[in-house]
């Protein structure tokens, strides 16, 4: 087992455990924590699935970003000090059940499909940053574009939704 | 070097998961979190997808737009679950309930 | 269409029907006329009716003597059957259509002073013109149902003139019975139409003079349409509405007697003759006579100035009838014309003297009646002109010679002299009765001009009575000059003049000069008679009620009616309303049953429903919990669902 | 990995150094002698300090969330530490080779901000949570005028490798270079090398850039003048008020760290990377002495030798700022993140555009 193998394996089972964690983690906190141990996890394998980009991206945006906005809302929503921030549960057993059928369809059906697991991960043969960067600028220009609008509406709107000042 | 389909089983997991945190967690941040979780268990695969078609970056660039509208999706649930928890002094979606009667 | 090139067609028939419709124009000029400005209806229907009357005159003079004049429209289509409208003008209807359009006019502007003041001049000068309308619409129609429809119009006309003083209960009655008497006539009218259209097939004139001929129950269709002419007419015994129509203002009874109500019938008589049988005409001689003699005797008793003006009318219908009856329908034509100049001319100036005294009495308030003629006399010095007038048309009534009465009385008689025959039958009785009438007729009339303009002054003394107005001075005077021989014919003597001449229809009744002097010396015989007596009064209950003609009615249809009314009242209350309170009772219970079933089964059937519905609703109302996480539950339940199906 | 061997050293070392540079400095401004007991001229007062914080007892509030609390500082400092990774020390020695260096330096910085999350919110301390809060809002705030700094150096180089960006600001470049990038100057500054091939003498505008950069980067290390987030005299210590010993040293060293993180970053960014300042002059081949060849020890010491140089005059820099402005005002900070140094930083990104079009 290489390096490579074992960072893979480590990374897998990271996400693996920590989203498993979070299913049963009743602080909100704590899970907004495992939730980013395992996008660091996801951003590890990205980069061993040669995508170096996606995986800065996703450190950059979900675990500096949005991760920080969470905190933030929990923050905001939850009382500092007294009583600790406890989550309920509720239709443990649909939701088990629909997670587990799930579970089992996704991976019969990955199973079956002999191809996947022959199949290793390659590095490709052009720059994939270099390769993003100009498609983003040709050929995503659009989506890139509208995918801006979207940002700048979700912030002005976020901004406005949260806003404590009263419309007139 | 590692099969394809560990990445696969990964990401269902990782769905799986968030799909039952989505259901069960009585926190709407909860919920939100599983919301991400699932989001990023569906860019995995579309990274690991990605590596079927060695002269394409569509699944990378997939990722990319996933990941820019899971940003704005973030913000403004969650910016709605503070306006809601300084409405109801909750954020437990159940109690907000008023559209039910 | 049989045109001679005598005349322009298109002039002719714009003068034709001018001549109808203007009257109608009137009429819808005054009812549209504002409220404010209906002072302006007594220049614009006379103006109307004036023109009217030249049209009238243009057409008599282009159709005289001429091939007449027809004209068709396809009107409506039943069942198969194609009613027309159509215009038939013949020297009868031109020559009537100029006397009642004449008179009508002068009627018109007679009452622009005898109405003046009237509160509703709109409708009375509307209904003037409508009433002429009417006439003229009999006059010139060809064919019977057209001329049942005006005919019709006539007797509403009449009933709103008769009644335009509505607040006077009595006005009011009086409209009332005219109107009813003439519809029991109207009904064998109807009747006769009936048959005429079972056998005939046709309304159209001269379809049916062609086709008389071979015509079945002709006697029975004659004798209905009669009927209509006894109601129309004023014959016995359908009369007594003609007295009591002097309720209305005295312009309209003029209109009526002369030209428009009474006239239509004798109009009829002539333009249907052809249809009488033999049998018929006797019955129609019969009746007639027995007009004549009822209404000559009923006239010595009245007090009133119009009624006794009314029952002289009826005499003279009656003398109309029987000469028609007699088979000279044109000398009951002559009759009719020379009768409508001087019967307007009388009432017109009894009309004048009313009004004079209307208008004294106004001034002095001195409350009296001033038709009775018990409290008039010697206004001959105070209304010298209407004293004249009255005269000269009294004159031509009573029949004296160099007026147009006396002709065409003359020519009635002559006509009745061939009609009776040389061998001695009934009809002598009736040829005898006609001398009795005109004797009487003389008399009343005398009688009416010596209590009225002679003798001593009675209520009247103390009255500073004045002459009337121009406008209706004009139309006396004008009715006056018409009332002289002149208009008959020539010779004084021979009533064989133009009009009796574009009138007859064969050469059988001539002029007999034996007749003529026979008559002129019998009614200076009454004259004479008639200056013995002085105007004394024949105190006669029997004559002055017209023989209890209208107690009879009321014990011979009054009575059984209201019997028969109570009877069938209490039939309808007791059977008909026992049956309708049974089905009504019966309907009840099956209401109830069918509530109860309503209730029952079919809003439980509904209720049913309803608890179905909601138990459906709060069913799935449970899913709509507004907890989203369950919602994503079923969503996904229902995704690996789907995904198990594909895969399988 | 044998970058993460020379870091972790020279920077426990550097920190012992800034420390006691530190207070020299701010006596230096305030004009006094800062301490002065501890050896000749109290060089020795830092190390003495350290030995101190070692020796102190390890608290944990009894409300805290104890592994939170824990783990915390290791987590802020773990996140600098990686910063470090991908950094070029030398033309033959690069930390972790990869094409992304720049962006993944830009996501380290901004994951700092979870650390001081947890170790705020874990205390259960009103001034912990404020001070953590103010932090994370300046972090992410500046944390875009930052970025759009660094994609101006990233758009006038057009590489995300520090490497890269390295070599194109050094003598080693093979492509011609132009003063100002506009070659219809007609200076040749490729052969010449020196400070002409710095960044901001190859793209004007990168120095406007620079100085947002800068700016920025204060706020992203909560230096003063924006240390909101510890404010002594506000918050008593901000998100590390709760903290004492070896965590709070960690923290400090987390906070020096980063510090020199973000120089080395200007220095490598704006300021020729580890070139050397000195240009060719017509005979006098200063630049090709003090560079050494690619691959040879002499051009990894001179490397390290500048770049250190340069980062640690930026460390400098950063103190003297500290000891010579006041803090801002909350409202103030942001007012200055969003309304000036993020459009200052767009419409750069654009002149930088335009330039590039335009003269190249």
């Amino acid at each position: 087992m290489n390096i490579a193998s074992f960072m893979f394996y480590f990374f897998e089972f990271a996400a693996a455990s920590s989203a498993f964690a979070l299913i049963f983690i009743r602080n909100v906190f704590y899970g907004a924590l495992l939730l980013i141990i395992c996008l660091l996890a996801l951003a590890g394998i990205y980069v061993l699935a040669f995508a170096e980009f996606i995986a800065v991206a996703q450190i950059l945006v979900y675990a500096g970003g949005i991760l920080v906005v969470i905190i933030f809302g929990i923050m905001l929503t939850t009382k500092i000090s007294g009583k600790p921030l406890v989550v309920e549960h509720m239709y443990e057993l649909s939701g088990t059940l629909a997670g587990l059928s799930l579970l089992a369809l996704l991976i019969y059906v990955i199973s079956r499909e002999t191809s996947f697991a022959e199949r290793a991960v390659y590095q490709q043969q052009y720059d994939s940053v270099n390769r993003i960067g100009i498609d983003l600028m040709s050929e995503f220009v659009m989506p890139f574009e509208i995918g801006g609008i979207l940002l700048l509406i979700a912030l002005i709107g976020a901004a406005v939704t949260a806003s404590t000042i009263k419309s007139k | 070097m590692f099969p394809i389909a560990h990445f696969l089983y990964l990401g269902a997991f990782l769905f799986s998961a968030g799909l039952v945190i989505v259901i069960v967690k009585k926190n709407m941040i909860m919920v939100l979190l599983g919301i991400e979780l699932m989001l990023n268990a569906s860019n995995l695969n579309l990274v690991t997808f990605n590596q079927l078609y060695p002269d394409s970056i569509q699944g990378q660039m997939f990722a990319l737009f996933v990941i820019i509208v899971a940003v704005s999706e973030a913000a403004v649930g969650l910016a709605i679950v503070i306006k809601v928890y300084h409405y109801y002094q909750t954020s437990v979606p159940d109690e907000i309930n008023e559209l039910k009667d | 269409m049989a045109a001679t090139p005598s005349y322009d067609t298109a002039v002719f028939m714009a003068c034709a029907f001018s001549a109808l419709f203007l009257p109608l124009f009137s009429f819808a000029v005054s009812l549209l006329i504002s409220e404010k400005y209906s002072w302006l209806v007594t220049f614009t229907s006379p103006f109307l009716l004036l023109l009217s009357t030249l049209a009238a005159g243009v057409v008599l003079y282009s159709t005289w003597n001429q091939q007449p004049f027809t004209m068709t429209w396809n009107w409506f289509t039943v069942a198969g059957s194609t009613f027309a409208v159509g215009v038939f003008l013949n020297n009868i209807s031109a020559l009537m259509l100029l006397v009642v359009t004449l008179i009508s006019f002068l009627v018109n502007s007679y009452s622009a002073g005898y109405m003046a003041g009237d509160p509703d001049l709109k409708r009375y000068f509307g209904m003037l013109g409508f009433f002429t309308f009417s006439m003229l619409g009999i006059v010139i129609a060809d064919n019977l149902l057209l001329v049942f429809v005006f005919w019709e119009l006539v007797g509403f006309s009449s009933f709103m003139l008769i009644g335009h003083w509505k607040e006077k209960s009595k006005a009011a009655d009086a409209a009332k019975r005219a109107f009813i008497f003439n519809r029991v006539g109207d009904v064998g009218f109807l009747i006769g139409l009936m048959i005429l259209w079972a056998h005939a097939e046709s309304f159209n004139l001269i379809t049916l003079s062609t086709s008389s001929e071979a015509l079945s129950w002709k006697t029975a269709a004659s004798l209905c349409i009669f009927c209509g002419v006894i109601g129309k007419s004023a014959q016995f015994p359908l009369f007594s509405w003609l007295p009591d129509a002097m309720e209305g203002p005295t312009p309209v009874s003029a209109l009526i007697h002369a030209a428009t109500m009474v006239a239509a019938g004798v109009f009829l008589l002539a333009r249907v003759y052809f249809l009488f049988t033999p049998f018929a005409l006797d019955f129609v001689a019969l009746t007639g006579c027995i007009t004549a003699l009822l209404g000559a005797f009923a006239a010595l008793a009245q007090n009133d100035i119009k009624k006794i003006l009314a029952y002289s009318t009826i005499s003279q219908l009656g003398f109309m009838v029987l000469a028609a009856g007699a088979g000279a329908p044109e000398a009951a034509m002559l009759h009719l014309v020379t009768h409508a100049f001087f019967k307007a001319c009388l009432f017109l100036a009894a009309g004048a003297v009313i009004h004079a005294l209307h208008q004294a009495q106004n001034q002095s308030h001195f409350p009296f009646d001033a038709q009775d003629i018990r409290h008039l006399g010697g206004l001959r010095k105070k209304l010298p002109f209407t004293f004249f007038v009255f005269i000269v048309s009294g004159s031509a009534l009573s029949g004296l010679p160099f007026f147009s009465g006396f002709l065409s009385k003359d020519a009635i008689l002559a006509s009745l002299m061939v009609w009776k025959g040389t061998g001695f039958s009934w009809r002598w009785l009736i040829f005898g009765s006609a001398f009795v009438v005109s004797f009487t007729t003389v008399l009343y009339t005398f009688r009416l001009i010596w209590s009225v303009f002679q003798g001593e002054e009675k209520s009247t003394a103390h009255l500073s009575i004045t002459e009337p107005p121009l406008s209706m001075r004009v139309p006396m005077t004008v009715l006056a000059i018409a009332s002289l021989w002149i208009i008959v014919s020539p010779n004084p003597f021979d009533f064989s003049g133009w009009i009796y001449g574009g009138l007859r229809s064969n050469s059988e009744y001539l002029h007999i000069s034996a007749i003529s002097i026979a008559s002129a010396s019998w009614v200076l015989l009454a004259l004479a008679f008639a200056y013995l007596i002085k105007g004394r009064t024949i105190r006669s209950s029997m004559l002055l009620n017209a023989f209890y003609v209208n107690s009879i009615y009321k014990i011979v249809v009054e009575r059984p009616l209201f019997q028969l009314a109570e009877i069938t009242a209490r039939t309808d209350k007791k059977l008909i309303d026992g049956i309708l309170h049974t089905a009504a009772y019966a309907q009840l219970i099956i209401a109830n049953v069918a509530g109860w079933f309503d209730r029952a089964m079919i809003d439980g059937v509904v209720d049913d429903a309803a608890i179905l519905a909601k138990g459906v609703g709060s069913f799935t109302r449970s899913f709509q919990g507004g907890k989203i996480q369950l919602y994503i539950f079923w969503a996904i339940f229902a995704v690996i669902i789907f995904i198990i199906w594909t895969l399988l | 990995m044998t970058t993460l061997l020379f870091i972790l050293p020279f920077l426990l070392i550097y920190t012992i150094v800034a420390i006691y540079a530190e207070r020299k400095i701010s006596a230096f401004i305030q004009d006094r002698l800062g301490p002065m007991e501890v050896g000749y001229y109290g060089f020795a007062q830092s190390i003495a300090d350290l030995l101190k914080l070692i020796q102190k007892e390890d608290i944990v509030p009894a409300k805290a969330d104890a592994p939170l609390f824990r783990v915390a500082p290791i987590i802020i400092f773990t996140t600098v530490f990686a910063g470090f990774a991908v950094l070029p020390l030398a033309p033959s020695w690069t930390g972790a080779q990869i094409d992304t260096a720049l962006f993944f330096l830009i996501a380290i910085v901004s994951l700092d901000v979870v650390g001081i999350v947890i170790a705020g919110w874990s205390s259960n301390n009103k001034y912990s949570m404020l001070g953590t809060m103010r932090s994370a809002g300046q972090i992410i705030s500046y944390e875009v005028p930052l970025g759009l700094s660094v994609l101006c150096v990233c758009m006038a180089c057009q590489s995300l490798d520090l490497q890269e960006i390295s070599y194109q600001q050094s003598i080693f470049q093979k492509t011609p270079q132009y003063l100002f990038g506009i070659p219809s100057l007609g200076i040749e500054t490729g052969s010449t090398g020196g400070f002409l091939l710095w960044n901001i003498f190859r793209m004007p505008a990168l120095l406007f850039a620079w100085v947002i950069f800068f700016v920025a980067s204060l706020a992203e290390c909560n230096r003063a003048p924006f240390d909101l987030p510890e404010a002594e005299s506000e918050l008593v210590a901000g998100f590390q008020t709760e903290y004492s010993g070896f965590r709070w040293a960690v923290i400090m060293l987390a906070e020096y760290g980063m510090m020199l993180l973000v120089s080395i970053l200007g220095a490598v960014l704006f300021f020729g990377s580890w070139s050397t300042p000195l240009p060719n002059i017509a005979s006098l081949p200063l630049a090709k002495w003090t560079s050494g060849e690619p691959g040879t020890l002499a051009s990894t010491v001179w490397g390290i030798f500048w770049l250190l140089g340069k980062a640690l005059f930026f460390v400098a820099m950063q103190m003297w700022v500290r000891w010579t402005f006041p803090r801002l005002r909350v409202d103030q900070l942001m007012n200055l993140s969003w309304k000036y140094l993020t459009p200052m930083a767009l419409v750069l990104v654009v002149v930088i555009g335009f330039w590039k079009l335009i003269f190249s």
